[in-house]
């Protein structure tokens, strides 16, 4: 059923970044940072600390502005466009240091997810139009689906603040779902889970590419599991671009291994 | 009435009719007054000055046989607060024979009129609450006050028509009604003003005096607190621009005197006063400090003393009348108080209710700071009403 | 065997309603490193947090049990007092202070600590020769670096005030393979020098690697206490937490296929 | 042109006094993240204690014991309030505050009644005399406190640890307490300075040019607001130039209030604030407050 | 969904009483209860309480509003005051009679109140783009500016606003029937205004309470606390935090102005000093006593803080060492009022962190916690430290 899904799945478009380059004060976060992310592809993007990653999601998502280069997805020019606006796009993120609320349930967390996808504003919900009902309605459903889907039902209630670690990373991942991207960024969203959680968690994101056919794009430093999912690796350091290839290429790669994986290789993830 | 709900009122037996806040042996009486708020000073001093008259006159049998009662309800000059306080009182009291804060008087001034129709007796004394037949201000209103204040700077300080004089006013109807006195007298005089507007929370006038002294000014007048006409008094000395300087009635405290400011303060400032001060010589003022301190022993004498017995006890003086004409009813009250045309309770001003459109004098004590008297004053004038204000006229 | 300088006697702890420990027993022998491994919202960060006195800041309290380190007593001192005896936690998720100074922050890991000028700057040598980028950013806003900076900032703020034992919370969170190792070793350098360390860590291969005992917590109990080689060679520990079951990759993807049999299939959102 | 300076001048000898009280808020702002709605009252009972106390240990004493009081109360406040509070939100600790302010002003004005008190401080009424300027003694006086205060915080924050501690427990209590930073500690003597600096506040408020000390003088207070906003809620530098400045468009409106007589009556109490507005407009944290800034 | 299955099983008693018995089912008695006696109070109170609870009700429909920009989106204003004034003028202004000597545009009332609502939302709107530039503490004092701008526009703006001594207020006339003092007898109880006004207070409540709570509820609110917790992350979520954040204030503004024309038909006059920073922080008060972020905090901190005073103030004679003022020792009832709000203020933030909507949770809680304690301690011998 997943193929005939991905049959009558509009293909999505190809993520286009050319010469990428951030400075801020007195340092070049990236620099002329070029990659294609392939429709339907996982992408990851691996590098030493500080070497750009978060600052490239950062400039896909709007969220920092590029000093130079551009960012394609499709025909669409990301650089000059508001944050929202790329989320309208229907580019979702996941955060590397978690972005959720104290005081929000993991269900109204959800739910602004949806907020791309729905259009009742302050008049129709405060009215409480029939249409707004209906939206809400449906959309709760299919928030529903995509919290079973991820073992997130138990929570719906709790408040996303205080749920465990590796939990709220998961809440982040169902949130960025909700937004039923094309292009979906996941920084390092396996991060502080045990071996079972990141296999689970792993298996979700490579069913989510496989059964909605969207583009991912990655970023982690546990190794097994870039290994295992990606298709390509970009591989930065001090934000410049030092390999690209497929995970056997890039971890073999003189230059990776003396940057990122260090030679006794001591990554203790699973491998 | 036919309300489930409380209203005061009492049966008419001997012969004398009642409605509201009078029963057959008390005569309730309304007094919002500001304890708490920017005029804590002034309220004390009445709301005590009213209880004291309240006791002494209860002490000699009441009126008509009635016990007086003061229901006092401190409002710390807060819209809502002062508001509701008339409202809960209105219903159960006779009259108010205070009421501080002159918004708020007209806030109420439609329902007095048309609906509650109770005598007030506001404490404040500018134009804008005239003109209803059951509000009456006792003495003159802070116009005529002004002008009369300016007529003795020409008499006896030397300020000559072509002068410039300095008027330091609060904002709001006080110092605004003050300053179209001056303007007036300033018409009528050929002066010019220089006008300096400021807020209760201004209290240092070193900018204020400045311009002034650079306008050239020849006297200064202050329609503003204690604190302010010290603030300028102590500033104009030090500064060497030795004018003189002229306060309303509100405008001074005695407190002052004992401050760094006192000794400017006696040099050359004056206040214009609706009523004789409370140190001075004459049996009323005399007496009335004598029972008051033994009344309240550490309390300050100062003008609100005064003012605030005065206006009670010309309310007894309706009172009286009202009960010679068996009618104490809130409307034989107001008549009452109409028909008194001249009527002296010992506090140097004969006073006339009769005409609701203008105060009951326009007549002012010129006094002068002198801290070896009781309240700190002494009179420099008599009590006098300049030419000019004959043909003063509001819009 | 050594004296345990660390004694968890029976501690349980409460947020509120929700019970996160209940008479869980844990000892830090003098001199050695102690891990502590269990999945989310087994009560590790809760355990550092009841050890540090900072329950309260969370909601929380500790009901029952005792904690001592040395001769003293330390259930009911402030935190501050447990810093001054020797005590410093570096805290789940990094938490370093995002608008102070790199070099504010260090200096802020001095304010619990004994000893002169002298000390403080053969600290902060220590520490710069550890995280030259520390050095580099010196006069960078803290919350300005990149995740694995932060947690960099977080383990040397703590270095800085030399403690007897220290407390680390997943202190490999996020870091790249190499500075995952740089930690290790820096872990091993300090407890050589005598410093105690009671060690938390998804990382289990890593972790039971570095300590000497170790002990599983599931759910707010110990499940497993002992010897760390001995846990790495239980076949229990082994699957949960190590995640080493089946050696090979294949073996590994057959599993995560595995799983998203049974997993439900996210279906395409059509509007 | 005289006439320019001069309204500078007394801009200045107004602006230094603000100085002193927008100092007060910026101490607790830059250590407990709170907007203290309190510093009026802990003004005005610190220049009451030194009148009172003046009496019989004269002028020095009696601000001293002004100075001590009104620090001792702030601590007081702050372990009996402030320290009670269990949750996160800076606003509301401001809200407890303003229930504090009513409170206490409410027993200080009771204590006070009409009296006006008048410090015998050894300035009088002197005016000093530059050129064809005059001010008054007193306000030369505030000015060189001020500057010398702010210097000082302005070094303690820098370059003690008190000074770290403040801001680290500022940001985040518990990391602060992690670090070994007796929170009680810090944010009393937070307090205890705040309490301090008011007393020497109140003592320029209520000094010659102005009449005395009465139930009143607190309200000044409000006036520190823009001058720490536009000077920067976190930096004491800013306090003495936000204090400055709103002393002087105030002297200005004030003396031009004729030329701005278009703007209506009483342009001086409201020109600050607009100038605030301005000035935010231009920099959101104010002249030298450091900027928020996130990244994700 | 329980909707059928009640109405079937309330046509038999027993079925009534079983759903009487159930929660909802008791809510919806207590709603019903709350209504009716909210309905025949006017024939009951006196004048004072009803004006009381006016002052009350337009307290709570403005503190809804605070509540929307600050309990919910995040947005500290010390500024509601201002916008009060302006619905509170604005009224006048729209509806005062032509030909008075201050400025007047005679439209009927209905006309009025909505053009004051407006009104002050477009004040709102005007504001946002400085507020979308601040945060925290810094937009709460910008905010404050508005105050004091506000009053020296409303003091010198003579011909719109009568200046220090206000403007007297168009009386409300809905379809000929006019909200003034003039007696109407209904069952027996004369109504005047106070009685009238009443029901337009709880018309106007019940509705804004109830927008307020949809919204909340719905996806505006989701995207209001977003930007509340996260600004951030609520763009990269696909909220256009600027234009939300105007919204908002344009919203809070135009509850402002609701609250200011009720306040003006209670008060039958407005004065400019009413509309000052004590008022300001009055909202802020009730918002953080009552419950940052929801409908029901806004209400129950406005009714708590407005009328409290009241209260006090009538009853403080009743006090210990309270006495009559002017009759010499002991405090003035005014004074021992203050003392109690401000304790108030500070015992109720203090020990209901959360506010007074949180309160039978809380409660709730510490009765469960106690149970269980007690059951632990029976179980094990050890007690809990
Ligand atoms: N807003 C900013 N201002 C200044 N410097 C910044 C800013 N954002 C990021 N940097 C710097 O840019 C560099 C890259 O940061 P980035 O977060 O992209 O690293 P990263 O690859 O995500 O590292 P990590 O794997 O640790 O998350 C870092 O050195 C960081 O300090
Ligand atoms: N502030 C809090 N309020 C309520 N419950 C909490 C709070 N913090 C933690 N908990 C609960 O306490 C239990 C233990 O949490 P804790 O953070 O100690 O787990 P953990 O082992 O650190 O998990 P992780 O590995 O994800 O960090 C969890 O069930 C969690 O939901
Ligand atoms: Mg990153
Ligand atoms: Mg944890």
């Amino acid at each position: 059923m997943t193929t005939t899904e991905q049959r009558t799945a509009p293909a999505p478009q190809p993520l286009e970044v050319r010469d990428l380059t951030v400075r801020f004060a007195g340092l070049t976060a990236l620099d002329k940072v070029s990659f294609t992310v392939a429709p339907g592809s996982i992408h990851a993007v691996i590098g030493p600390n500080g070497a750009g990653k978060s600052t490239c999601f950062n400039v896909l998502s709007g969220v920092y502005r590029a000093s130079e280069g551009s960012v394609r997805l499709g025909e669409q020019e990301l650089t000059r466009c508001s944050s929202n606006a790329i989320a309208d796009l229907g580019v979702a993120r996941t955060f590397q240091n978690i972005a959720l609320s104290a005081h929000v349930t993991v269900a109204d967390t959800l739910l602004l997810g949806r907020h791309r996808l729905t259009t009742s504003g302050f008049v129709a919900t405060g009215l409480r139009l029939p249409s707004a009902r209906r939206e809400e309605a449906l959309h709760r459903d299919r928030m529903r689906e995509i919290a079973a889907f991820l073992g997130l039902e138990p929570y719906l209630a709790h408040p996303a603040g205080v749920l465990p670690y590796g939990l709220q990373k998961l809440v982040e991942l169902g949130r960025a779902l909700c937004m039923e991207p094309e292009l979906l960024l996941l920084d390092e969203p396996i991060a502080g889970m045990t071996p079972s959680e990141r296999q689970h968690t792993a298996g979700v994101i490579s069913s989510v590419r496989d059964s909605l056919g969207i583009s991912v794009l990655l970023v982690e430093h546990d190794m097994g599991v870039v290994m295992r999912l990606a298709d390509t690796v970009t591989v930065l350091d001090f934000g410049r671009k030092i390999a690209e290839g497929t995970p056997a290429q890039v971890q073999n790669d003189p230059d990776v291994v003396r940057a990122y994986l260090g030679e006794n290789g001591e990554t203790g993830h699973i491998s | 009435e036919e309300t489930g709900k409380g209203d005061g009122g009492g049966g008419d037996e001997g012969g004398i009719a009642t409605d509201i806040g009078v029963t057959d042996d008390t005569i309730t009486l309304g007094s919002l007054t500001d304890m708490t708020g920017p005029y804590a000073t002034l309220g004390a001093s009445i709301t005590q000055a009213q209880q004291l008259y309240v006791k002494e006159t209860n002490e000699a049998g009441g009126i008509c046989d009635r016990q007086l009662k003061l229901e006092v309800r401190d409002h710390g000059y807060e819209a809502e607060k002062a508001i509701s306080a008339y409202t809960e009182l209105e219903p159960s009291v006779l009259a108010f024979v205070q009421f501080i804060g002159s918004p708020y008087v007209t806030a109420v001034k439609e329902r007095i009129d048309e609906q509650d129709e109770v005598v007030v007796l506001p404490q404040a004394w500018s134009a804008s609450l005239l003109g209803s037949k059951y509000i009456h201000m006792i003495g003159t209103t802070y116009d005529y006050e002004t002008i009369n204040a300016i007529d003795f700077l020409m008499t006896e300080k030397g300020i000559e028509e072509g002068d410039t004089i300095g008027h330091i006013y609060f904002e709001g109807d006080y110092g605004e009604n003050a300053l179209e006195g001056s303007r007036h007298a300033a018409e009528e005089a050929g002066l010019t003003v220089v006008e300096q507007m400021i807020k209760p929370t201004d209290e240092d006038m070193t900018a204020q005096v400045g311009a002034l002294g650079r306008a050239g000014a020849s006297a200064i007048i202050v329609s503003a607190g204690p604190r302010q006409a010290a603030s300028v008094a102590g500033v104009a000395a030090a500064g060497g621009l030795n004018v003189p300087i002229i306060g309303n009635n509100s405008a001074f405290a005695p407190q002052l005197l004992a401050t760094d400011v006192g000794p400017a303060l006696m040099n050359e400032f004056y206040i214009a006063i609706p009523a004789l001060p409370i140190g001075s010589e004459e049996d009323g003022p005399q007496a009335l400090s004598e029972t008051y301190s033994a009344e309240y022993p550490d309390a300050v004498l100062d003008s609100g003393v005064v003012a605030g017995y005065n206006a009670i006890s010309l309310f007894g003086e309706a009172l009286q009348v009202a009960c010679d004409n068996e009618d104490l009813t809130r409307e034989g009250i107001a008549d009452a108080m109409l028909s008194q045309e001249s009527v002296d309770n010992g506090f140097g001003i004969v006073h006339n209710f009769s005409d609701p459109e203008a105060p009951s004098s326009l007549e002012s004590f010129i006094t002068k700071p002198d801290d070896s008297v009781p309240g700190g004053t002494v009179v420099v004038r008599e009590a006098f009403a300049s030419d000019m204000t004959g043909s003063f006229s509001r819009e | 065997m050594v004296a345990a300088v660390l004694q968890v006697r029976e501690l349980r702890a409460d947020y509120g309603p929700v019970r996160a420990l209940a008479a869980v027993s844990v000892d830090v022998p003098q001199g050695a490193v102690t891990a502590v491994l269990g999945g989310n919202g087994a009560g590790k960060s809760t355990l550092l947090r009841a050890i540090s006195g900072t329950m309260r800041f969370h909601g929380g309290a500790v009901t029952a049990g005792s904690i001592t380190f040395g001769e003293q007593r330390l259930t009911g001192r402030t935190p501050a007092q447990i810093v001054a005896a020797g005590v410093v936690q570096v805290p789940e998720g990094r938490q370093v202070f995002a608008r102070m100074t790199v070099a504010d922050n260090l200096r802020a890991g001095l304010l619990g600590a004994a000893g002169g000028r002298g000390a403080a700057q053969k600290s902060l040598a220590r520490v710069h020769e550890l995280f030259p980028v520390l050095a580099d950013r010196a006069h960078q806003r803290a919350g300005l670096l990149s995740g694995g900076e932060q947690q960099m900032l977080a383990m040397g703020r703590a270095l800085m005030a030399r403690p007897k034992l220290l407390l680390l919370d997943e202190p490999s969170l996020g870091l790249a393979p190499m500075m995952a190792a740089r930690i290790a070793d820096t872990i091993r350098e300090i407890n050589a020098q005598g410093t105690s360390v009671l060690l938390v860590e998804q990382n289990a291969a890593l972790a039971l690697r570095l300590a000497s005992t170790a002990c599983v917590l599931e759910t707010g109990t110990v499940a497993v206490a002992g010897d760390a080689a001995e846990l790495a060679a239980s076949d229990e520990v082994r699957r949960r937490y190590l995640g080493v079951a089946d050696e090979d990759a294949a073996a590994d993807a057959e599993a995560g296929i595995a799983e998203e049999a049974e997993r439900p299939v996210l279906r395409r959102w059509v509007a | 042109m005289t006439t320019f300076l001069e309204l500078l001048l007394v801009g200045v000898s107004l602006g230094s006094v603000y100085a002193l009280i927008a100092l007060g808020f910026v101490i607790i702002f830059k250590s407990t993240e709170v907007v203290n709605f309190a510093h009026a009252s802990l003004l005005l009972a610190g220049g009451y204690f030194a009148v009172v106390a003046q009496d019989t240990v004269g002028f020095w004493g009696g601000l001293l014991v002004g100075i001590a009081g009104a620090a001792a109360l702030g601590v007081a406040l702050e372990y009996l309030v402030i320290r009670r509070y269990r949750g996160h939100d800076h606003s509301v600790l401001a809200i407890v505050t303003i229930g504090v302010d009513i409170f206490l002003l409410t027993e200080l004005a009771r204590r006070i009644g009409p009296r006006i008190f008048s410090y015998g401080d050894p300035w009088g009424n002197q005016m000093v005399t530059i050129g064809s300027l005059t001010v008054p003694q007193t306000r030369f006086a505030a000015l060189v406190t001020a500057a010398a205060l702010i210097g000082l915080f302005l070094l303690a924050f820098r370059y003690t640890s008190w000074g770290v501690a403040m801001r680290a427990a500022a940001e985040n209590r518990e990391t602060a307490a992690l670090m070994g930073v007796r929170l009680g500690v810090v944010s009393a003597s937070a307090w205890a300075v705040a309490g301090a600096l008011a007393a020497v506040a109140a003592l320029f408020l209520s000094i010659f040019p102005t009449a005395g000390l009465d139930r009143d003088t607190g309200e000044v207070a409000l006036k520190a607001f823009p001058a720490a906003i536009i000077g920067g809620l976190d930096s004491t530098t800013g306090a003495l130039v936000g204090g400055l400045i709103v002393g002087i468009t105030e002297a200005m409106a004030t003396g031009y209030s004729s030329e701005l007589s278009f703007m209506g009556n009483g342009v001086g109490e409201m020109a600050p604030y607009l100038v605030m507005i301005l000035v935010l407009l231009a920099r959101p944290a104010g002249l030298f407050g450091t900027r928020e800034l996130s990244r994700v | 969904m329980s909707e059928p299955m009640t109405l079937s099983s309330l046509r038999s008693p027993q079925g009534l009483v079983a759903y009487l018995r159930s929660p909802q089912g008791m809510k919806a008695a207590a709603w019903l209860g709350l209504s009716v006696l909210l309905l025949i109070l006017p024939f009951y109170l006196e004048r004072f309480w009803l004006q009381a609870g006016l002052f009350a009700m337009a307290a709570a429909i403005g503190a809804i509003g605070l509540n929307l920009l600050t309990g919910s989106t995040g947005q500290l204003s010390l500024g509601h005051a201002f916008f009060l004034a302006l619905g509170a003028y604005g009224y006048c202004v729209f509806a005062g009679d032509p030909d008075s000597q201050l400025v007047g545009w005679g439209l009927p009332p209905l006309v009025a109140i909505v053009m004051a609502v407006l009104l002050a939302g477009a004040a709102g709107g005007l504001f946002s783009p400085i507020a979308g530039r601040l945060r925290g503490a810094y937009l709460g004092i910008a905010t404050l500016a508005l105050i004091f701008i506000g009053q020296h526009v409303l003091f010198n703006a003579h011909d719109l606003t009568g200046g220090y001594n206000g403007r007297s207020v168009p009386t409300l006339e809905v379809f000929g029937l006019s909200f003034d003092n003039t007696r109407v007898l209904v069952g027996g109880v004369p109504f005047q205004a106070m009685e009238k006004l009443w029901y337009v207070g709880l018309v106007m409540l019940a509705l804004g309470a109830l927008f307020a709570r949809g919204v909340l509820a719905g996806r505006p609110g989701r995207a209001m606390n977003a930007i509340r917790d996260h600004r951030i992350a609520a763009g990269v979520m696909g909220v256009p935090v600027a234009r939300y954040r105007g919204w908002v204030f344009v919203l809070s503004s135009m509850y402002a102005g609701l609250a200011g024309v009720l306040l003006a038909l209670v008060f039958q006059r407005t004065v400019p000093s009413y509309f000052g920073i004590i008022l300001a922080l009055e909202y802020l008060a009730m918002i953080v006593i009552g419950g940052l972020g929801s409908v029901g905090g806004a209400m129950l901190g406005a009714f708590f803080v407005s009328l409290l005073p009241q209260v006090l103030t009538k009853y403080s004679e009743a006090l210990p060492l309270v006495s009559q003022p002017g009759t010499g020792g002991g405090l003035a009832p005014g004074e021992a009022s203050r003392y109690l709000y401000g304790a108030a203020v500070v015992t109720a933030v203090l020990f209901l962190p959360g506010g007074l909507v949180r309160l039978p949770a809380v409660l709730r809680a510490r009765r469960a916690a106690r149970i269980k304690a007690r059951a632990e301690s029976s179980r094990n011998m050890e007690v809990p430290t």
